[in-house]
């Protein structure tokens, strides 16, 4: 578990960090969650005409009313520009229309597959996990993917043992040779550090580690030999205004961990 | 309006016993995390129903009670779990041990399950799809096929359809003859009751069918692909009904703490469940938090003049 | 609400301009007899825009008007002609003589428009059909193959997909941004939509955003899929426009009287589209008769509420 | 030129006729003209549960408030119990959800086959005609079919130059091997006779000829040598019942023929 060290929590600088990936006027499929928040600091910040589209059939371009719990809760409606069929919204990710997705995962590996299936062998799973929702689906059409989830030897894996959501498979070519049409993800936040892609070698390559870890943190705690890029360093703390856009959307920390809560350390 | 003695108004109760019978493939929670009717499957469990299929893209905590509760021998959905709360510890003690009985899961991801109803929903065998090449999901053999495009060669995977027994879906309204009007987001709705035999609607309320005809664009299917109407206020609890209620976030953080272990999972039911006859005994149990959720924010849509 | 200098909301003639280049593949007439955006056509006319591929199920007739001023290289719908009076001249003088100019056309039915385009909105490169098996209609290999479903081994036919340059469509109101509201029967106007490149609206109003948000059910494609907004009052007369104006029969009968020969068609083509330099200006010789098919019994639709 | 030998015009009887292929119950695909109305009589009279389905994305089981001249007038919209895509609509029609459908065409031949496309060779046709519309969908799908058509010997033919929409193409077991799923002609209305379909053979044979023709008169005018069913007998006058219902949605008998107009006999 890693731990807070500002006055920020871990979670928002992962949110903060998430919002930076996202640009102005770029269609996002936005999970929930900390996706979500990301989503809403972008759209107040510096990607004011971004748009955020959600796999229940919701489209929206201003925040919402309040902080949700799920993508279906009544605030998320309110106001959306257009209610309509999951069909639609998946037929705007198959067609190319949008620009980058977000997804969460227990297991994300060197060439940035992730796995929200099985821990173990599928056939006899260690740990059944609820299944893919949506993220299969993003992560095969998006034109950018970006993989958020806690970070962990058995997390950060060579190898996922199961792949739901396709990255670049096996390395350069790959992508290509099954026949998804576009994509591939461009970075991987965890609780410890950002990841980015090597276009040549499709690889995960240590880009920031957050402030409180250290470099050797980062790459002991990850299940292969990483790859550290020329020029890495700390993650850039949040601003105040991203933090002060952020708790306006959550300010009991509901998904960022409650700077006030008793589990805190 | 009271049930007519030929017509498709009936309690749930008769609802469930004649469109769910033993070993049927149902359609639910097709919203996703809105409009999930938590009441029909309470039924079902109290009707001890077994061996059902369970198909939906996810279903938020609704397959993990009928899962927990044993009814079910097969789950074709994207996602199984507590959307707001975490796992659903129901699903993992079946899944991984069998607990109270075996289920086959047949992975799946929410666009799939889109195509496979909306293949049902016209008429053909399959849809093709560029999602899902090269994952590990589309591993079962009767539910997907690899294939090409016959014009260019390149890769798509073939989504078979799928055509339930029934669906049962919710909405804010319908009229005695299933003509019924939903709003908010649709999720799989309309293609789950398109493609199914038989529909069974969860209705908020039952209105004059003059209503539902005065905004025929806002219409769910036509009545003639209805089997039953249910009037069941608050049916959707502790999900969420635009124009109704709100979610009942600490509900599904109380079910998740409670259902860790399969003892606590079967007093949970008990509670919930099996000791509550139908949805109204269910909604004083409740108590005044069920009337908290009621308190909205109006947001009326703007009127629209069919004049002709 | 007037034009904002880097906004969507157009002059029709700057849309037009913009988004209807030489060759372009344009689909329009998509709701079959109803909001067919006439005035776009006419535009399109009066720009002499040549070589078009026209895409449509059925568009009464503006293909034919389209086609006699020989703005037409191809057409790809499933029927060319006047709904109401009979058979359109212009199509068939094109056709049999290739007067003014042969066009080609590539047969297909309803449906195969609709699965076309739909396949267009999805992404896909083709979607399948029971239909048309045995038919000599879909008989271009570019547009249909024969196939069958891996499964069971049975029969189908294979629908290309279509992604026009331009979906030129007609709304009841529009914000400046293109989130729209459209009510009455749909016809292939939402897949038209989605499969395009760019989208074109002709609204017969514009509103604030506020109005279309307070009903996002009621919306036809986001306004990040449009790429212009016109605001078209009448534009689509002769055709009907639920809740603003009623369809004009006679409007269709004189056509089809006018243009019996060339030289009929021309002198019609002077008259309601050469001559008129803008939507404003057809209503106004018009006349009396745009005011009489304005006249209309209300039809109010339901309240509802998104109250959350 | 058929013409007219009583109270009622040829257009009346075909339309009584084609509403008497309508059962109680049933869900029919509707045409415009002569179908429309002949679902109209049908609905008020025999088949009062019947619900109409017509392409464009209308469903609806009550008659129009007033006569339409196109299924998408606005009459048709308001009172609707569904609008929506077309593709929905023909969703149901593939799935085998519509009873009967109606279409018109430009020929028959004797196995039902209806060409609406071209008269004369295809590549170089003496006539373009305005082709199939939603027909050779409804053909292909519905489980009955209903044809009608003017009669002449260039219309009903041995062989349709083009087959747009599909009968029973050459005869028994036909349409399973080109694979469809269902359906085909149950009857042919013309404005001289109506015509059944043998189940061994799939041929159109005779079952009435109109009052004032003669049985000799439709032979003649028929492109084939047709079979005459046992039993076969001029078609059953329309009713006092159905001819006021007709004439309260038609009373200028714009579709069935203006029994006052100049330019009748």
């Amino acid at each position: 578990m890693v731990t807070d060290v500002a006055d920020w929590t871990v979670g928002e600088l992962m949110v903060v960090a998430a919002s930076r990936e996202i640009r102005d006027g770029e269609v996002v499929f936005v999970g929930m969650r900390l996706p979500l928040l990301a989503y809403c600091v972008a759209k107040r910040l510096h990607a004011p005409r971004s748009v955020g589209v959600f796999e229940n059939g919701i489209v929206r371009d201003v925040p919402t009313p309040q902080l949700l719990y799920t993508m279906s809760d009544t605030p998320n409606v309110v106001g959306a520009v257009w209610c309509t069929r999951m069909a639609n919204v998946m037929g705007l990710l198959q067609r190319g229309d949008v620009d980058v997705g977000f997804i969460g995962g227990a297991q994300v590996d060197r060439f940035g597959n992730v796995n929200s299936s099985y821990v173990g062998d599928p056939h006899r799973p260690q740990v059944k996990l609820p299944g893919s929702g949506g993220a299969a689906d993003i992560a095969s059409l998006a034109k950018r993917l970006v993989v958020i989830l806690p970070h962990g030897r058995h997390r950060l894996v060579e190898r996922v043992d199961f792949r739901t959501s396709p990255g670049y498979g096996d390395g350069p070519g790959w992508r290509q040779r099954v026949g998804l049409p576009r994509g591939g993800p461009s970075a991987v936040i965890t609780d410890r550090a950002v990841f980015r892609f090597d276009p040549q070698t499709c690889e995960a390559v240590l880009h920031h580690w957050h402030p409180g870890q250290s470099l050797q943190d980062v790459l002991e705690n990850t299940g292969w030999p990483v790859r550290v890029a020329d020029g890495a360093s700390p993650t850039p703390e949040p601003s105040e205004e991203e933090l002060g856009v952020l708790r306006e959307y959550d300010p009991e920390g509901v998904w960022t961990g409650n700077r006030n809560r008793s589990d805190r350390p | 309006m009271g049930p007519r003695p030929d017509g498709k108004l009936v309690p749930l109760r008769e609802a469930i016993s004649r469109f769910v019978p033993e070993g049927a493939t149902v359609v639910m929670g097709t919203c996703l995390e809105s409009l999930i009717p938590f009441a029909a499957g309470h039924e079902i469990i109290r009707q001890r129903r077994r061996d059902l299929t369970l198909v939906g893209p996810i279903s938020d905590v609704l397959f993990d009670q009928l899962i927990g509760a044993g009814c079910v021998a097969r789950v074709v959905a994207a996602w199984v779990g507590n959307v707001s709360a975490g796992l659903g510890h129901a699903y993992r003690r079946a899944t991984e041990h069998g607990i109270p009985r075996p289920v086959e899961v047949v992975d799946t991801s929410n666009f799939a399950v889109a195509l496979a109803l909306m293949a049902g929903a016209l008429g053909v065998p399959y849809l093709p799809t560029r999602s899902l090449l090269g994952s590990d999901v589309p591993r079962h053999a009767e539910a997907f096929r690899f294939s090409e495009d016959p014009w260019s060669g390149e890769p798509l995977l073939l989504v078979r359809a799928i055509q339930p027994d029934v669906a049962i879906l919710a909405v804010q309204r319908s009229d005695p003859d299933g003509n019924a009007h939903l709003w908010g987001n649709l999720g799989v709705t309309e293609e789950a009751a398109l493609a199914s035999r038989h529909v069974v609607l969860l209705a908020e309320e039952v209105v004059d069918p003059e209503v539902i005809r005065s905004d025929p664009n806002r219409v769910l299917l036509p009545g003639f692909k209805v089997s039953a109407v249910v009037h069941c206020p608050g049916g959707c609890h502790p999900s969420p009904v635009p124009g109704y209620y709100r979610r009942d976030h600490a509900f599904y953080e109380e079910y998740h703490r409670a259902t860790r272990t399969e003892e606590g999972f079967r007093e949970w039911l008990r509670t919930w469940v099996l000791e509550v006859p139908d949805r109204q005994a269910y909604l004083e149990r409740l108590g005044p938090r069920w009337e908290a959720l009621r308190r909205l924010q109006p947001a009326p849509a703007a009127p629209v003049d069919y004049a002709w």
